[in-house]
């Protein structure tokens, strides 16, 4: 009996390996699975998973920048991310101990990036000095400054916290009329520090590439006292292989984390809905007479139901987890293949080996469980496969109205946000392709297996 | 006379037809009157046959021997007992003395099913045999008897991959998987191929003889009938109308109704071109729902006078060596054909004119 | 025959309302009892504030006791001092006539608080959108779903046939979104949103308007909608191809065209108008939050303000009166098969 | 004095081209009808002879295609025609077909009256009152009464549409009309009465029949000449006299087969019947393609061709056993 299930699965393979498409559907099914399988690997943020709404993690990251990818396809590449580690770090111990070191960047890109920040923790009192040599000799000192006792964080970003130091410092290369009329706190900070100093440089400022020097003076007052980081962020303009959102989080890790949910989703729906759906509707075709119309009333009742509506106020209204929200969409899934399955059970009734069974004394679950359902088996799988993108796309569409699982990711959610924070009207693309694009992929996927199955089984639709 | 093993009382079967909600306010019921008071009884080792046009209840009345459905009325009796109304346990053993045999050998076989799963399954219905090894003896044995040899061959085949006699052949080798006393085969070689339609039928016949089997042959077909039975009931409408010893009832019929069936076929013979001419009957069968009073075949029947229809129906009557016929006049229709035959004045003749 | 019929479908349906009716009372009774407090509160509320103006030195117990009987009064009058079984009967009764209460914070164009009002303005847009939708979802389905049944295999049927399971599991709303950056934005070709200018523009202007801001909308989903029911269409057409009676019809020398046309249409047109029509009205009902993207007033975007405003009597009464129009939808597709399939006109169905 | 012939087939094959491979269904089947004649075609399931029928009209079911022979309708062979030529001047106008199951055959959403007033239209300009006179004329010819004209074909019984068709199928009058199986799915006493009703319009009007039927006792009811398929080959083609005459058919398989057919009237103690099954036409048997389940096989049946050769006047066999060399 084992090895002709074995038989009968590998004639079925034989004749769905001849359907491309279906093969296709295949293939990437298993791409979704690797990329869930090695989550971890691919995440280029670790906690994306359950840090995704904590804004302190995403700190380090630009916001709205594009996809690295993008350079590929412009002149003027814009910078790249980086995380500059500290060079040529000298101790000194005589006297008050002192930390000093170097942070090179080498900027050679077309744009300049859309923030410089330098991010350190340290413990104790503590001087700090902190200034940048440009390639063209100009110093900007970012800041002397003392900190107290206890353990602290420190992030000093140019574009917030420099625009008027970052002015001074160029401001005399700008015709005096031109700078005097600017004010000082809205300038770019940013395009000004990697300008060249000239004429323009506050409203179209020309990149000046080269070597771009952080040091870091640091003073530490008494035994206790520390550096436990010392780093100098670029936040680029472009960042990732997806680029970042309006809250500076890497949509690729995003896109990542919410593969598995979709397939959860998905799967986990269309197994538990089309299982009920099959069962019901055997039950209800084979029983016939008040059974059948009694399961053909309550069928009727929940196929009257739009599905959406219900489901959306049914989320506004009791505010589900995701694992509830699986359960309320089964509640009005199963109705899928009930109508189907309801037919063929009716026309396998006939069958005179049902007959048959019955005459040799087989009992109702016999028959239904061992001559019906099996034969309903490929048909069930091919409306499992074809019930996944629905599910999906319902999470998705119900997640768009803000009504999500808010401890998940899915892309929905990324979606919802992009909506919400105008991504359309800014035309943020990277925000709203992707995560549409993968709805849409894992949708043809299951599609494609599905109307493969479908083509196979019914050789009528065939065509040789 | 041996005893008989399965005799029929009045056994009626009607099936409630699906009413409107204003009939059920209006309290009607109609019925299909598929089977209407059928009494006949099989010896041991008999081939009993059933013969009738589509919708004669023939079918039907398999299935109520089968215990297929319920039987409405009547009584049912196998080895003396009655099995009418029996239930359960009773039941199950009932399906292990009474088997069926279906027309269409491609349905009859659940095609995900292998020979071997088809065998094993009325074996692990009724638990019967020790253990997997003594089953798989039996099957093979059976395998043989039906001539689908060698067993090893056909074992892990599916339906699919059999022809439609070779088929048959594992259908008729399922029944016998649990010793029945009674196969109830219901046109077993319709459709197969004229070709292996008469090795079916030798099977069956020798089997019988070496197993002692008593079957309940039903067919449309009379030519068959002819050649596999030994006793043959003739149903119209639910109904038995005539019944006798196959070759006699054939050539010597007396029921206008067989009479007509007879002058319906067709027979391979040259130089009887145009010899079913007069099909001596009128009209079409009416519904079942609709079964006309007095005798039920009078708006068909050439011969029909007003006593036929005011009348009560006329019952099976016997008119000797166990020939039974239905029809108050069939004495005076015998008369008038034989003055047909002999002055030359046949209705065939009559109605080309 | 065919009326007797009608009549009993129509009938069931309604009946079909009531029960989907009293099942969402009694699944949203808890929430819709909440509302309907807080709401009879405030009433008091404001009540006795303006008592509180007229009569001024009253006796604050006395201010008390009256408040405590408005209430009570008002619970009455709304069945909620009645046990839970008879709250939901009521609620059942009220949602089936029609009376879906106050809003709590949207209001209609003209101002007014009753979720009926602010529902029913809203349904002839909904239509408007989706009937335009559907209307060419089935005829450019239909057109196609031939072409692809009598060149079945072909190259053409295969690539559309991959076409349908491309689009298959792709969001509506997703895809409006990417062509409203792209039409709106990239190339302003069409408006981003809405149901017209503002100020409409008057006379023929104003439906010029409404059928310029139309175009994006419409255009996304039928861009979606159509290769389905081509897909269905081309199964049905393809069954129908391989019946008899089109080889009969053949061999009787009917003109290819009239086959076609004729006979396989025709005799494809009932299930193929009962899968089409069914696969919309499902489609239909998921994109409706679709038109939260577009900014359409309908329906859709009703859900969405509803959701963000938490505005639950207007949430309610719109899944009410969007779950009607459904069942009005599955009861027409009905009757149309009726009258499409000799069969049934004549035999009576179930 | 020999008739004239309406129908020609010369050489007609006819393959399917399916995935498993080509299906020889009709390999270079020659024969021809005479005016007025009845041809009966025999065969058992799968032997080719729904597909001849088809053939006839040029209407292959895909995937079949018919790759080589003639089919001359008068002198004029069809294979050649254009397809609104065949549409215009062979189908119905001079070959009709009356299909098997022709319960299926009726378009079930069309009225009867505008079925037939569609075939009427596409191949005959007549007044509305002509055109109604005419089915009407031709409904009553085979029994039937004016009513059923306004009636749709679920409302008819098996026998009631099996009639309509064939009154569909003669109304225009053609030379030749296919009768595939006319008559399986129906009781015995339908059967007699359609059968019947063939004949007397065979003598009145005079058209020729190609009778297709699994059924050898019907063929010796109905045919004038018979024609035994094996395979997609013809076995044996002779008159009524000469296979169902006293001295019986000549070949093995036709003998087998009548030997297998039950009389009614005879008492047999045994039945005749061929072991094995019919060949598979994707790699049909070489030489002789009954010869793996002849009973009186020669040496040679098994790898030489066997020609289809005339032993008497109209009969033809293909048996090496009757070929006297």
């Amino acid at each position: 009996m084992k090895r002709d299930r074995m038989a009968q699965l590998r004639s079925f393979w034989k004749e769905f390996r001849q359907v491309r498409f279906g093969v296709v559907g295949l293939v990437l099914f298993v791409v979704f699975l690797i990329g869930v399988v090695f989550e971890g690997p691919l995440l280029t943020y670790r906690d994306t998973n359950t840090r995704w709404r904590d804004m302190l993690y995403w700190t380090n990251s630009p916001r709205y920048a594009m996809p690295v990818w993008v350079n590929w396809f412009t002149s003027k590449d814009y910078a790249k991310s980086a995380v500059i580690e500290p060079h040529n770090v000298v101790e000194q111990t005589d006297g008050l101990r002192s930390v000093t070191m170097d942070f090179p960047y080498e900027y050679q890109a077309g744009r300049p990036p859309s923030d410089v920040l330098v991010d350190l923790a340290i413990t104790g009192q503590v001087a700090l000095s902190i200034t940048v040599e440009r390639p063209d000799g100009r110093t900007l000192t970012y800041t002397k400054q003392t900190s107290s006792s206890g353990s602290q964080q420190l992030r000093i970003s140019v574009d917030q916290n420099l625009r008027e130091r970052v002015y001074q410092m160029v401001a005399s290369a700008e015709d005096p009329a031109i700078a005097s009329a600017r004010n000082p706190k809205q300038i770019n900070a940013v395009g000004a520090l990697f300008g060249k100093a000239q004429h323009g440089i506050f409203s179209e400022p020309e990149v000046l590439n080269g070597t771009y020097k952080t040091t870091l003076q640091v003073t530490l007052v008494g035994a206790t006292a520390k550096l436990d980081r010392a780093q100098v962020v670029i936040a680029g303009g472009v960042s990732g292989i997806l680029g970042t959102d309006g809250n500076k989080r890497d949509l690729w890790s995003g896109l990542v984390a919410g593969t598995k949910w979709a397939l959860i989703i998905g799967l986990l729906t269309s197994l538990i809905s089309v299982a009920v759906g099959v069962v019901y509707g055997v039950t209800s075709g084979y029983f016939g007479g008040w059974v059948d119309s009694l399961m053909n009333r309550i069928y009727e009742i929940f196929v009257s139901i739009p599905l959406l509506p219900i489901l959306i106020v049914l989320s506004a209204v009791f505010k589900p987890s995701i694992w509830i929200m699986i359960i309320m969409m089964c509640v009005f899934f199963w109705v899928g293949p009930v109508k189907t399955v309801r037919s063929i059970a009716l026309q396998l009734k006939e069958n005179a080996y049902i007959e048959a069974a019955h005459g040799l004394g087989a009992t109702h679950r016999r028959i239904l469980f061992k001559h019906m359902i099996p034969q309903l088996v490929p048909y069930a799988f091919a409306s499992m496969a074809l019930a996944v993108p629905g599910a999906i796309t319902y999470e998705a569409s119900i997640s768009l109205i803000g009504l999500g699982d808010a401890t998940v990711v899915t892309w929905g959610q990324i979606l919802f946000d992009a909506f919400s924070s105008g991504a359309v009207l800014q035309g943020i693309w990277w925000w709203i392709v992707p995560p549409g694009l993968a709805i849409a992929l894992m949708g043809m996927t299951f599609a494609f297996i599905g109307f493969a199955m479908d083509t196979i089984l019914n050789p009528k639709l065939r065509t040789r | 006379m041996s005893e008989p093993i399965l005799v029929a009382e009045n056994l009626t079967k009607w099936f409630p037809v699906k009413r409107s909600v204003t009939q059920v306010m209006r309290r009607e019921r109609t019925w299909v009157r598929a089977v209407d008071g059928v009494s006949f009884s099989v010896e041991k080792g008999e081939i009993f046959g059933l013969v009738g046009e589509s919708g004669c209840g023939k079918t039907t009345t398999g299935k109520l021997i089968m215990k297929l459905l319920d039987i409405t009325d009547g009584r049912l009796m196998l080895q003396g007992e009655d099995v009418t109304h029996i239930t359960g346990a009773a039941l199950a053993q009932h399906r292990r003395h009474v088997q069926m045999i279906f027309q269409d050998p491609y349905a009859s076989m659940n095609p995900r099913f292998t020979v071997e799963d088809v065998l094993m399954e009325p074996l692990e219905i009724h638990n019967v045999g020790k253990d997997r090894a003594e089953r798989d003896v039996w099957v093979r044995e059976i395998l043989d008897e039906v001539k689908l040899s060698p067993p090893e061959e056909f074992l892990a085949r599916h339906p699919h991959m059999l022809s439609g006699g070779q088929r048959q052949r594992a259908a008729t080798a399922r029944t016998l998987m649990l010793n029945p006393s009674v196969i109830v085969a219901d046109e077993p070689v319709s459709m197969i191929d004229l070709s292996t339609r008469a090795e079916i039928l030798a099977m069956m016949k020798q089997l019988q003889r070496e197993m002692g089997l008593t079957y309940i042959y039903i067919t449309h077909d009379l030519s068959t009938a002819r050649y596999f039975t030994d006793r043959l009931a003739v149903m119209y409408l639910g109904k038995i109308i005539e019944m006798g010893k196959a070759g006699t009832l054939i050539d010597m019929a007396l029921h206008p109704y067989t009479k007509a069936l007879i002058g319906a076929v067709c027979e391979p013979v040259s130089g009887r071109v145009n010899r079913i001419k007069d099909v001596p009957i009128k009209g079409e069968i009416p519904a079942a729902t609709n079964i006309p009073a007095g005798c039920r075949f009078h708006p068909r029947c050439l011969y029909s006078v007003p006593e036929c229809w005011e009348e009560e129906e006329p019952t099976l009557a016997d008119v000797g060596d166990g020939h039974m016929v239905a029809c108050r006049r069939y004495r005076e229709i015998q008369a008038l054909g034989d003055a047909a035959r002999t002055s030359d004045a046949s209705l065939g003749l009559r109605r080309t004119a | 025959m065919y009326w007797k019929y009608a009549v009993r479908r129509v009938f069931y349906a309604f009946l079909m309302f009531a029960v989907i009716v009293f099942i969402f009372s009694a699944l949203f009774n808890s929430v819709a009892d909440r509302v309907l407090r807080s709401q009879i509160q405030e009433t008091v509320n404001g009540e006795s504030r303006a008592r509180a103006r007229v009569m001024q030195n009253r006796d604050p117990n006395e201010f008390l006791v009256w408040k405590e009987q408005r209430k009570a009064e008002l619970y009455r009058l709304y069945h909620l001092d009645e046990p839970l079984m008879s709250r939901i009967f009521w609620r059942t009764i009220d949602t089936v006539t029609f009376r879906l209460g106050q809003s709590t914070i949207i209001r209609s164009s003209a101002g007014s608080q009753s979720v009926m009002t602010i529902v029913t303005e809203r349904i002839p847009r909904t239509l408007l959108l989706f009937g335009t939708v559907s209307l060419i979802d089935l005829i450019l389905g239909i057109i196609l779903g031939m072409r692809k049944a009598r060149k079945a295999g072909g190259l053409m049927d295969k690539a559309t046939s991959v076409g349908t399971m491309v689009v298959y599991g792709m969001p509506a709303w997703w895809l409006g979104m990417l062509l409203i950056m792209f039409f709106a934005f990239t190339i302003p070709l069409f408006p981003s949103g809405a149901m017209h200018s503002t100020p409409p523009p008057e006379g023929i202007g104003y439906t010029l308007d409404l059928m310029y801001h139309m175009i994006l909308p419409v255009m996304t989903l039928v861009v979606l909608g159509f290769w389905g029911i081509a897909y269905i269409a081309r199964n049905i057409v393809l069954g129908t191809l391989q019946e008899d009676f089109i080889m009969s019809a053949r061999a009787r020398g009917i003109s290819e065209r009239r086959v076609l046309f004729g006979h396989t249409l025709r005799a494809a047109a009932p299930p193929i108008v009962t899968m089409a029509v069914l696969g919309l009205l499902g489609s239909l009902f998921g994109a409706i939050i679709y038109e939260g993207i577009f900014s359409w007033p309908g329906m859709g975007s009703l859900y969405w303000q509803s959701v963000q405003q938490n505005d639950i009597p207007v949430l309610m009464g719109n899944l009410s009166m969007t779950t009607g129009i459904y069942i009005a939808g599955l009861a027409f597709l009905d009757l149309i098969y009726g009258f499409l399939d000799p069969r049934v006109k004549v035999g009576g169905k179930a | 004095m020999e008739k004239e012939r309406v129908l020609e087939v010369q050489d007609l094959e006819l393959h399917y081209f399916t995935r498993k491979g080509v299906v020889r269904a009709v390999d270079k089947l020659s024969f021809f009808l005479r005016k007025g004649e009845t041809l009966g075609v025999v065969g058992e399931s799968g032997c080719g002879k729904t597909t001849m029928g088809t053939a006839l009209l040029n209407m292959p079911t895909p995937p079949g295609r018919i790759i080589g022979g003639k089919i001359l309708l008068e002198g004029q062979d069809i294979l050649m025609l254009s397809e609104s030529e065949l549409r215009r001047r062979v189908r119905w106008e001079s070959i009709a077909m009356v299909f098997q199951g022709a319960m299926n055959c009726l378009t079930p959403v069309y009225t009867i009256e505008k079925q037939m007033r569609e075939t009427l239209q596409q191949h005959r300009q007549m007044e509305k009152k002509d055109a109604t006179d005419r089915m009407k004329n031709y409904l009553n010819l085979v029994g039937l009464s004016d009513d059923v004209l306004r009636r749709y074909p679920h409302e008819l019984s098996g026998g009631m549409k099996q009639r309509v068709v064939i009154a569909t199928a003669l109304f225009l009058e053609p030379k030749v009309i296919i009768c595939d199986e006319p008559t399986t799915a129906l009781d015995v006493v339908v059967q007699a009465q359609i059968i019947n009703l063939l004949k007397d319009l065979k003598e009145q009007v005079g058209v020729s029949f190609i009778f297709i039927t699994h059924d050898l006792s019907i063929e010796a009811e109905v045919s004038d000449r018979i024609l035994v398929m094996y395979a997609g080959r013809i076995a044996e083609l002779g008159t009524n006299a000469q296979i169902y005459g006293p001295q019986g058919p000549a070949h093995p398989y036709t003998q087998r087969l009548l030997g297998a057919t039950p009389r009614l009237h005879e008492e047999v103690e045994e039945l005749a019947f061929i072991p094995g099954t019919p060949p598979d036409l994707v790699a049909p048997p070489e030489g002789c393609r009954f010869h793996p389940r002849c009973p009186v096989l020669l040496e040679r049946c098994a790898h030489d061709d066997v020609p289809l050769r005339e032993i008497e006047p109209d009969h033809m066999v293909a048996c090496w056993r009757c070929f006297d060399e």
